[in-house]
């Protein structure tokens, strides 16, 4: 409990110092006229808002992640059992790594690494 | 409690440090002062406006930089300065730092999602497509580095390099360690959030004391990740003469100027094509990073 | 009331608010990081019920999982910052339903289950005996749960990619039709265009 | 011109006008680039200045700041510097209208100026809409978007008109061409510094400017790209780009393009592969494959 008090108390203290530098832009909103805010392209100009149905060239790859994150989570506790248990640890995670493995080879095959 | 101010004083120094180097690695001399020169571009930034874009989200716009900080914060809370000296010495160190990866993600997607604007957007979504799989790689990585310390606290981690760093232990470990660090501190070759061909991507429309919070947070970031890669690979504040908290800095500071050199000195490739290495080549490795710290681990 | 009551509460009220927000905001990305939110709040709760792992696991999770959410969300939804006004809800009479029926069966679970009595000691070492646990007796359950994550793998990507390693998954294929039998109501192929 | 600016000790070409603090108008601009000056002008952060070196000042702008075609602009853009921070000279107001693209207020539910779920104009824009897609079939938004003629990463004059989906171009269209710099001995290597720049290397990109600037051959470019990873960055479908970054880099011949118009070979190309193909092309081919209506010499940066 006190580890974690502390962790907060570090966090609030860390946002505290950087919340100023905020504040004054609130207080300088007055002299931001429209043809300021328009979107930097360098000169150019956006037609649209730039907030759209954002067409993602990577989604096959991102549902692939989340299995693999799945799987990471088995993993840490069996880090902390790996050296009591010995090798019947090492054959079973080898095991599930490498069935996982073949997710990668299949994915792969079927061009997911790609931008779609 | 006592480590609070630790951790502050270390993310200053760290801050102030890899700016400097930032600096003196792109050969620019300036006229004023060059220890000073930080400051100076901090109260520049300072006096300027922060600029409004068309309608952003304000709130996350605002939100995102503090909370990369914060998160800087976070993860460098779980790291030990000296045995027991830890901010927060939690036995899951290595989880909440992987959290701590993940929501760095969340944060600089907001930052480019906010402005309302289409550099940043694309940076956003660019650096998430880079970020997850680079994130896996640092988690594979750490886990390799918990199975000697049988425990996930990054304390224990340390205790178990005693007789042998793991550097030398995990050859590959920290190598693709150092490219997540890259990728959650938008530098160099895994800058894929904030480039220069999308003009500074997700920061393209910020300026002011908005890019001085922006600018801090990625550097707290690199700090935070520099010591956890101190401690984890190069053996923290373990040893001889000096206190562990200078070893422990010393260290930090080491990897950071190794992190700022290869940040501007490897080109960066177009993102699909880092997304298929990240997978195909550099996720095997830490597979096999993971194997080598097994065989290497058992009794 | 101690400091650990007040965390509690305070936790709780935040999981609650924003899941009560994630309906009432119109941007989808406000929408899935204000669920993130919610279950940060109910992983901190976790790890003051010394849960330390599962606790941390979730905000983990949740983290890239909101993430990847909010990138589908933007982009199948119409109109996907809110730029105008919408509701969030639909289907209302069906939600309130479902909503009561499982607020009520979860109460009465929790009331009439016998729950463990005796408190977890401080220094359990909860991730050790997790770790036995998965590597001794459930051991099937962890080495399925590997088979069940790569037939997931495999199913997002057959219904996902359409760059495949035989040209596109899509060649030829027909959408179906608004009523059966109907005309497609996607993209109609190209083969089939000509013939028109 | 801005090759001389990078040997400059003290000034710092920024990428984004936002990151600025002064405009610094180098050379002659043609007049159809004017509204674009004044757009990038006004989204300079206040406190502002814009310098004119060796341009004409618009004729609408108070006491401007002039340099001669043949001056050193660094000493007096630092005082301008000075002056701005110190707050001796006013900071410049916006040059345009301050008036939204689109008026919206009191329009629609709430007065956001839209209705419905994607008409109207809410805040002063429009939604974008759907449009057709050329690489996976998924009809999602597409953007429609002008970049240039005074981004950094472009050849500069180069205006392109994208229609995006995502980072991927369905369609470009040139805008307005670049500026012609056949004549400039050293363009192969301010056009390497740009490629250099595109790949995440700004300290080689400024040792191309400067040995460009220098007239002299820098002999170790080639061997300091090469071991940065510069070459080794390029996938396989950018060979081409390989190919005339490392011809630029020995300030040798580059293989022709072929006759392919420029904005054919953009369809379908990922944001920064297409900026790197862009970027590639000498000035004559670029002329070529990217129609120019009105040659006419000049350049345009931005400095801090």
């Amino acid at each position: 409990m006190g580890a974690l008090a502390n962790l907060i108390l570090a966090m609030a203290v860390g946002a505290a110092l950087v919340l100023p530098l905020f504040l004054c832009t609130l207080r300088r909103d007055g002299m931001n006229g429209q043809s300021q805010q328009v979107p930097f392209l360098g000169g150019g100009s956006q037609s649209a808002h730039a907030w759209q149905r954002f067409h993602i060239r990577y989604y096959p790859m991102t549902l692939l992640f989340i299995a693999f994150e799945m799987e990471m989570m088995f993993m840490y506790p069996w880090a902390v059992v790996y050296v009591e248990t010995g090798i019947k640890a090492l054959a079973e995670m080898g095991m599930f790594l490498s069935i996982l493995g073949v997710g990668i080879i299949y994915a792969w095959r079927e061009g997911v690494f790609r931008w779609q | 409690m006592t480590a609070i101010p630790l951790v502050f004083a270390l993310l200053a120094a760290g801050i102030w440090l890899s700016a400097l180097a930032e600096r003196f690695a792109s050969g620019r001399r300036f006229p004023s002062g060059t220890v000073f020169a930080p400051l100076l571009q901090a109260a520049r930034l300072l006096s300027q406006q922060s600029v409004r874009t068309e309608h952003p989200d304000g709130l996350n716009w605002v939100l995102s930089p503090i909370a990369y900080l914060t998160l800087a914060v976070a993860g460098l809370s779980v790291v030990p300065f000296a045995p027991e000296l830890a901010v927060a010495p939690l036995d899951t160190g290595i989880v909440l730092w992987g959290a701590c990866e993940a929501l760095t993600i969340v944060a600089v997607f907001l930052h480019g999602w906010s402005a309302n604007s289409m550099l940043p957007l694309i940076g956003g979504y660019r650096f998430v497509a880079i970020g997850l799989p680079a994130m896996l790689l640092s988690m594979f990585v750490l886990i390799a580095a918990a199975l000697p310390a049988q425990s996930l606290s990054v304390g224990a981690i340390v205790e178990s390099q005693r007789s042998l760093w793991n550097v030398v232990r995990q050859p590959l470990g920290l190598p693709l360690f150092l490219l997540l660090g890259l990728a959650i501190s938008l530098r160099g070759p895994m800058d894929y959030g904030d480039a220069a061909d999308l003009s500074g991507g997700t920061a393209a429309e910020v300026s002011g004391p908005h890019r001085l919070a922006w600018g801090i947070a990625r550097l707290a970031m690199l700090t935070a990740f520099a010591a956890m890669g101190a401690s984890v690979f190069l053996g923290g504040y373990l040893g001889p003469w000096l206190p562990g908290p200078v070893w422990l800095a010393l260290k930090t500071a080491a990897l950071l100027l190794v992190l700022t050199w290869l940040g501007r000195n490897l080109a960066r490739m177009p993102a699909p094509r880092m997304m298929a290495a990240l997978w195909l080549v550099l996720l095997p490795l830490s597979f096999l990073d993971l194997v080598i710290a097994g065989v290497e681990a058992l009794p | 009331m101690t400091a650990a009551d007040l965390a509690f509460y305070v936790l709780s009220a935040v999981a609650v608010v924003s899941g009560w927000r994630v309906f009432r905001t119109d941007s989808m990305v406000r929408a899935s990081f204000l669920l993130m939110l919610s279950f940060i709040a109910v992983a901190a709760i976790m790890l003051m019920l010394a849960a330390p792992y599962i606790g941390m696991a979730t905000v983990f999770m949740m983290a890239v999982e909101m993430m990847v959410m909010a990138l589908f969300m933007v982009m199948f939804m119409m109109n996907p910052a809110g730029l105008n006004p919408m509701s969030m809800v639909h289907q209302n009479r069906l939600s309130i339903g479902a909503a009561a029926t499982a607020f009520v069966g979860l109460t009465v679970a929790v009331l009439f289950t016998d729950l463990p009595h005796e408190k977890v000691a401080r220094q359990a070492p909860v991730i050790r005996d997790l770790g036995h646990e998965l590597l001794g007796p459930s051991m099937l359950v962890f080495e399925s749960a590997g088979v069940t994550l790569l037939a997931a793998m495999v199913a997002s990507v057959v219904l996902s990619a359409r760059s495949g390693r035989f040209g596109p998954s899509d060649e030829g294929s027909r959408p179906p039709g608004l009523e059966p039998g109907g005309e497609p109501a996607g993209r109609v192929p190209e083969s089939e265009q000509e013939d028109e | 011109m801005a090759a001389r600016l990078a040997r400059a000790p003290g000034i710092s070409l920024q990428h984004s006008i936002r990151h600025a603090a002064i405009l610094l108008v180098a050379g002659r601009y043609r007049d159809t680039d004017r509204s674009a000056l004044c757009r990038l002008h006004d989204q300079l952060p206040q406190p502002r200045a814009t310098a004119w070196w060796g341009a004409a000042p618009l004729t609408d702008v108070h006491d401007p700041v002039t340099i001669a075609e043949g001056d050193d602009p660094v000493p007096q853009l630092r005082r301008l510097d000075r002056d701005l921070l110190r707050g001796a000279r006013a900071s410049e107001p916006d040059w345009l209208p301050d008036e939204p693209p689109n008026a919206w207020r009191g329009k629609g539910d709430h007065g956001q100026g839209g209705k419905g779920m994607m008409g109207g104009v809410p805040y002063g824009r429009p939604m974008a809409m759907m449009g057709e897609e050329m690489r996976d079939g998924l009809m999602l938004d597409a953007m429609t978007v002008t970049i240039g003629p005074f981004l950094r990463t472009l050849p500069p004059g180069l205006s392109l008109e994208l229609t995006l989906q995502g980072d991927v171009i369905q369609q470009a269209r040139v805008a307005t061409p670049a500026y012609s710099a056949s004549g400039i001995a050293s363009e192969p290597l301010l056009r390497a510094a740009r490629i250099l720049e595109l790949l995440g290397l700004p300290d080689l990109a400024r040792r191309a400017r400067i040995s460009a600037a220098r007239g002299d051959d820098d002999e170790g470019l080639v061997a300091a790209a090469r071991r940065r990873g510069a070459l080794l960055a390029l996938p396989a479908d950018l060979a081409d780009v390989r190919a005339r970054l490392d011809a630029a880099l020995r300030r040798g011949a580059a293989p022709d393009p072929g006759e392919e118009c420029l904005v054919d070979r953009l369809a379908g190309m990922e944001w920064q592969s297409a900026l790197l193909r862009v970027a590639s092309f000498d000035p004559a081919t670029l002329s070529r494959i990217a129609p120019a209506a009105e040659p006419e010499e000049g350049e345009e940066e931005k400095a801090a």
